[in-house]
């Protein structure tokens, strides 16, 4: 399951999202808002995103760990939007039978997110807001070969 | 033809907009478009080279060809986050 | 902080428990009672401690990330008596200032746990109850070198 | 002297008890201990070799001396759970 939105993160979703008797292991990953960022104090965060191409990367990153970590039950979620210090705005959660591909599949659901992600951060502190555009968004490791349809042809 | 072109994050403050709908000519590639938008949009100069291409949604390279009615968003370099 | 009792497990306690506006990266693992083991079916699990000496241990555990992964806040829990499939057992939560500390500390603290938690598993299902004694309970990596007290000195 | 013993798991189901209240000369080990106790109860007979023993609550060896009110706790081998 998968979610892009100014909505606040629960982690009861993402708990309720993963239950799943046949799964030991629940891993769970929170990116939150810190007060600091290389040395300089941070008072908010502003994601901006492009929602629908993140859901679609996000539901290729749940594909991915339930293909690669057999993840039975994955829980994905980005907020967008204004965030103060300590607000939760990123969201992995893993249910697997056992807990060393939980915490596998959860690390790269985190490392997926961060560099795949269309998704962009605006950091503001007490010397003005500045966007944090440092790493090449990264293609998707596995797409579909088929060139997407058009807007008009889609829905 | 028509398509429609979005902006974000920084590249969106430079446009001072976040959504253009432009005509282009048949054949125009993704590579095309990124040079006609830096040349006439003044804001835009230096600022799309950065950024990748998606093509409706999936990411595309400059060659890509695009079609009536294509959402081509350029798309800026993400901070990635302290590992 | 850890705990060690009866009491469910509430992964919001932990959450409230590891906020530390430093901190960018929370990493939480669950362990949850499953409905398979081994093959055979598992209907509910008891779990019997020795909880005077398990809260020790598990403040030892916790100490130990704070000084090996610069953990800033951390939550260690293991519930006891009977549970039913799906029911958490036990919770590691980990605070740190960037995601690598957290995953790695979190990964740690399982596994310590269940290796040196003086905390045994009953396991019941269609055949019957049987106590899952399988490895030897490990001394933890670190203790203090001086000869605990008695009893009578102690409180 | 008088020191108290604890068991666990299947061990305690073996002694059918729990807690163990017990007189000792002074200069036991808990290796001696081990022995005496299964040597004078039979449930337990074959089953503290395999169990790790505490001395107030820290992991202690064979060698340990025992001293007055010492709490003595055999640990049963653990789960260690599916990684």
């Amino acid at each position: 399951m998968t979610r892009v939105g100014p909505e606040p993160i629960v982690l009861e979703d993402a708990l309720r999202a993963v239950e799943d008797p046949s799964c030991g292991g629940i891993a769970v990953f929170l990116g939150v808002v810190r007060n600091r960022h290389e040395g300089k104090r941070v008072t908010k965060i502003h994601y901006d995103a492009y929602p629908e191409m993140a859901n679609a990367v996000l539901a290729r990153i749940e594909a991915g760990l339930r293909r690669t970590h057999g993840a039975k039950a994955v829980y994905l979620a980005h907020r967008t939007g204004l965030h103060r210090v300590g607000d939760a705005s990123v969201v992995v959660a893993v249910a697997t039978p056992h807990r060393g591909e939980a915490f596998a599949a959860c690390r790269e659901g985190i490392e997926r997110i961060k560099s795949e992600l269309p998704v962009w951060k605006k950091e503001y502190g007490p010397g003005g807001a500045v966007w944090k555009e440092e790493v090449a968004l990264r293609k998707p490791a596995r797409r579909t070969s088929r060139r997407p349809a058009a807007r008009s042809r889609r829905t | 033809m028509k398509i429609r072109i979005l902006f974000f994050a920084s590249v969106a403050d430079a446009a001072r907009s976040r959504q253009l709908d432009l005509e282009v000519e048949p054949g125009t590639s993704v590579g095309g478009l990124r040079k006609r938008l830096e040349r006439e949009r003044p804001g835009l100069a230096g600022r799309l080279g950065k950024c990748a291409a998606a093509v409706n949604q999936a990411v595309a390279g400059p060659e890509t060809v695009l079609s009536e009615e294509d959402e081509v968003a350029f798309l800026p370099p993400v901070s990635g986050g302290a590992r």
